[in-house]
């Protein structure tokens, strides 16, 4: 496909990846809840139904047969996209993801494989009840065979989504319906697809490395340019992929940076900040200040503004935080 | 609005699940004001013009010791059980008084001491949920019934399935009852589904599905009091399919671009509270006694908002309490 | 032993209808020598009585286009599509030259390209990805049909309730073929549903549903060949409950302490084997044309078995490959 | 109950538990798949359907309405203990666990609770399929709200089981079906119960803290035994509870030995020893020796013995990283 760059929103950069996977790749299906006629329930795939008719069609509301589904299809050479509406839904069909597609190849030895990609949307928001607001990236990781990524910006949205289509296995797509809407920005369209894999770093410093993930990362910027001006300059490091995980990319920015934390909207604890954490750790490199972790703390995500906003990290926290990490050891040296 | 000791005379327990419904409406109408106004925030899902089946069940239930468990729809079922409705508005305005101190929300929230066991946003999952309650009947001596209320559209859910045969074997004490408003979202049930006929659905599990209007307050109410009345015998759950429109859409800020022309206007002429009131002018009711009742139900719900509106914000200082015992 | 090209008489094709029940049989004895010995570890479940389902329709079925899914229980359908026993019997003993090299085991192994895509120890979770492979044939004009075969324990798992409907919908070209051996794992099933009639089941859905004789491989070749003709005309799924006797335990080792007495006596005098037998003699074919296919198997299978334990154990300098592409 | 010790295999240990669950507390109920009328699938509930009638019983095969059943029930009072036959099933009820189960509590501020107990049992095994050898823990200790244990001894399968019964929150017990018909042990039976959490020192040492938990416990204390024999002194720390974590009994015994290992069976990436890890590079403790992660690669879980042992941890792997990891840091020294 040519190459353009065009304003687009993130919604609007997921309906072109769609669009492109759809026009380029006769084996692609795209379907879920409310995916087809209505477009989506969040308005990503409207039009597609109409472009591409029966390949792009809505499902019953039964989350199993939809997942379960497009392993059945992928296994005999289609290349489906399947939409879980909310990550905490997949909850209800976990099997066909890590039961299932994530066996696939490894079993068979390559003789089957389940190249399917499962969009879907995670993150609190205010308002929004506690079985729509989990972030459960940490639970997809932890399993071989599994890919999952986590795009933050328009283009991330345009780009990992092909990845993950592209990619002969089972890809999880985790997007964030509060960006899905927002500013436009430029997007390059077109070109060729990038293979899985690899992190970006989307701000470069030199006294501390700030790993993140998904839309954390623009409180994370925020936070750094708060930064920048009381003299610490942080190098933001936006994972993408969190299986594959980019370790290398840690490990080499906090080599020179020697100062480490981790941000994510996702509980603390096991979640996949300690993976960060651990293996820098291993590594054996050393750091001029323990790492800092910061995430949910152990609670439910409540619905109300002024609870949501204080159990999710803001960029005035993770500034404060991350000051106090660079601080305290400045002094130390 | 609890349910009615039967003592009552017939028009006093008409007018009672008029004023029910009515209270429902205004509520919703409220919340949609509130939430245009910023002052309620996130996705809100309102029950206008269902409201026969809340307050016609809830009518034909012992809320003493019988209990509902409702989907994110639930607003309607938390008035009619009796929860207090300015608890209501604070707990969608995310205040400290909400009824759960914000933690649930318009699509989450739980009021058991009203007999309302909690919202589910996650479709189907509040079946297994009612059967385990009814479960619980089996061995408490409570007599209690449990009423798993859910859409049309969640009977394609592997979860609902599971506790109809779950419940049919053990003859548990439990209502499905589905709110069939023909959508599932923005997408035609009926499209999803080979046969729309969804109380058919029981006989795969050998029990009985019946089909009512769901905008006949009077049907509803003599459909649950026999559901209640067999399942308290021990003889079993059934399968009530009301129909009925959802004169709004899924969510405040639904486009509703899947509607049919003309569809809503024909829903307004059937509509419950249309309907009810013209039954108590049929039996009687003057209309200004009807006007009076409404205008006191205007005046509870504004008073409540209002109240609810001035009350102080989910305090952060407990957010992290409750969590574990 | 795959799908009989037809053009072969009655006889030859019961022939090999017996044949193909015949090896599953000696394969299953063997195994359970194998696992008795120490050679197979792990629990194992044998089809021993059920294997006229696995023939009659694999004979039914085009395989060269049509796919199955069975369950772990699934070492005779393996054999009916036509996998070579050697490597069966190799990936039951971890050797490198399995089926899978040993990566899938005694339940959960595959051999796509004999048709066979993969059992599943995950009891209904083969079912919507049986319809998965069916949708795909809605697109790819392969005019493929799937089998989804699962016990009659695993209609009450959810997912098998949405694969259906699923495929109800959009007519897909699916088998739902349930093996009706009366148990789930050590309960009986009559007990975990309303009606054990379980081809009513598919009634709730709106396709067909039929009740046969599950040991008379006849009647499965028939009952799948018309479900075939059905699906692949486009005329949507169909749920085949073929009643039958598990004549071991659901695992080896199973002290099956469920059973009636007198239970399995009976059962042994409607088998499979026993009346296919019986009916080659009836046509004609002399005891001892039986006796020689049956010692010739009886070689085969003995040979198979010799080599897969002669061959070399599966190598780890390869286990951490073919996790992704 | 009165106290008294008895020689009992896992099996009968967690039968004694449920018995005295059953004796003791009218509202406990008992179900799951052939956990009735067959005594469990295992032979774990044997006699408990005879002695205690309808409340101990068979469900179909349906974990959803195991599991949202046992939830229910809870909700009103009861205190159902549901067996989920293998950990590998919760994933196709896992939101009746994560966004039903333990949200309850917290979004009702205690005005409904559900103390459900969910005996599992997983872990892999020769022959086993990729779809019954998984070790989950870390997916339920991701999720606030819930318990987690996991016993590996009969003692423990005994106690923890109580704990998490009498416990007024929802708990999952994590047992391992190749320890139940072990040798018999003596347990001490009766008593007071204790309440939920806290970790065990299995063995003292002072070289190096090896945390693990489970039924891995036994390599790690095989492998502490060879090390003794080198030279090299282990301190064998069962954490028995991973949610609530302990913590704090970590940072004693590093504090103590100054060089930590964790060893588990589940997937090493975003398992919980990367927790482990993180916790303790987050104290500032300083270790001589990197930390060391040992537990399964990226692969499925094959069901051959011999790629089995492959992935794994075993006594051996583990004695001779242990090994490194001390003999690094002594030469470091
Ligand atoms: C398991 C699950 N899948 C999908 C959703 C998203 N969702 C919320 S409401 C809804 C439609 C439900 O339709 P219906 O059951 O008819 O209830 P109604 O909204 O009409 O009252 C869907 C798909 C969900 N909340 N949970
Ligand atoms: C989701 C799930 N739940 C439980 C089990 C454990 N299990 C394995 S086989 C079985 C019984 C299945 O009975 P049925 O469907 O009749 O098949 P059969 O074994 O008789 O062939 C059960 C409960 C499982 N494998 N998967
Ligand atoms: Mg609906
Ligand atoms: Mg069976």
């Amino acid at each position: 496909m040519p190459e353009e760059t065009k304003n687009l929103t993130y919604a609007q950069a997921v309906n072109e990846a769609l669009s492109r996977a759809l026009a380029e790749r006769p084996e692609t299906l795209l379907f879920g809840e409310d995916v087809g006629i209505p477009g989506g329930v969040f308005g990503v795939t409207k039009g597609l139904r109409r472009q591409f008719g029966e390949r792009v069609f809505d499902t019953p509301i039964s989350e199993s047969a939809i997942l379960g589904g497009a392993i059945g299809a992928a296994l005999v050479g289609m290349r489906p996209i399947a939409e879980v509406m909310w990550a905490d839904f997949t909850l209800v069909a976990l099997d066909q993801l890590i039961n299932q597609a994530a066996n696939v190849r490894y079993v068979s030895r390559g003789a089957l494989t389940a190249p399917i990609t499962v969009r879907t949307q995670q993150g609190s928001g205010p308002g929004a009840c506690a079985q729509h607001s989990q972030s459960l990236e940490a639970i997809f990781a932890h399993v071989p065979g599994l890919q999952v990524c986590m795009p933050a910006t328009a283009q991330e949205a345009y780009d990992l989504l092909l990845s993950a289509i592209w990619s002969d296995d089972p890809a999880i797509v985790i997007e964030n319906r509060n960006v899905y809407h927002g500013e436009k920005e430029p997007v390059r369209l077109g070109g060729p697809v990038r293979p899985v894999g690899g992190a970006a770093i989307r701000r470069p410093g030199t006294d501390v490395t700030v790993v993140t993930w998904g839309t954390m990362q623009h409180r994370v910027l925020d936070a750094a340019e708060r930064l920048q001006a009381e003299g610490i300059s942080c190098e933001v490091l936006d994972m993408r992929w969190l299986r594959p995980f980019d370790t290398a990319a840690i490990h080499a920015s906090v080599a020179r940076t020697g100062r480490l934390a981790v941000v994510h909207e996702a509980h603390t604890f096991a979640g996949l900040g300690a993976e960060v954490v651990a293996s820098v750790a291993e590594s054996g490199l050393t750091l001029s200040a323990p790492p800092l972790r910061l995430g949910a703390p152990d609670v439910r995500i409540p619905a109300a503004p002024s609870l949501l906003a204080e159990v999710i990290p803001s960029a005035p926290r993770i500034a404060e935080s991350v000051h106090r990490l660079v601080h305290q050891s400045r002094h130390a040296a | 609005m609890q349910n009615d000791p039967g003592d009552a005379g017939p028009d006093e327990a008409r007018r009672r699940l008029f004023t029910t419904m009515y209270t429902i409406r205004l509520f919703e109408e409220e919340v949609t004001r509130l939430r245009a106004a910023g002052d309620v925030v996130g996705s809100v899902h309102l029950c206008n013009g269902q409201e026969a089946i809340y307050a016609g069940t809830c009518a034909a239930l012992d809320l003493t010791r019988d209990i509902v468990f409702p989907t994110y729809r639930g607003h309607g079922w938390t008035i009619a059980c009796g929860a207090p409705i300015e608890d209501m508005f604070a707990e969608l305005l995310g205040r400290e008084s909400g009824l759960n101190g914000g933690r649930g929300g318009s699509a989450y929230l739980s009021a058991p001491q009203w007999g309302m066991y909690g919202e589910n946003s996650i479709v189907g999952a509040g079946a297994p949920i009612a059967t385990g309650a009814a479960l619980a009947a089996t061995f408490d001596n409570s007599g209690r019934v449990a009423v798993a209320a859910f859409g049309d559209g969640a009977l394609n859910q592997g979860a609902v399935h599971e506790a109809m045969n779950f419940a049919s074997i053990r003859h548990l004490p439990v209502i499905f009852l589905v709110e069939n408003n023909r959508y599932s979202e923005l997408t035609v049930t009926a499209t999803m589904v080979a046969s729309d006929r969804l109380f058919k659905r029981s006989s795969a599990y050998g029990f009985p599905g019946v089909r009512i209007d769901g905008n006949d307050v009077g049907a509803v109410r003599a459909t649950v009091a026999e559901a209640a009345r067999r399942a308290r015998a021990g003889e079993g759950p059934v399968l009530i399919e009301a129909m009925t429109e959802r004169l709004v859409g899924h969510y405040i800020g639904d486009a509703e671009q899947y509607r049919e022309p003309g569809e809503l206007d024909r829903a307004r002429e059937t509509e419950p509270l249309v309907r009810c009131a013209r039954e108590l002018l049929d039996a009687g009711v003057t209309e200004s006694e009807l006007e009076a009742l409404k205008e006191q139900v205007r005046r509870d719900v504004a008073e409540a908002s209002r109240r609810a509106l001035a009350s102080p914000l989910a305090s952060p200082d407990t957010v992290l309490e409750h969590l574990y015992a």
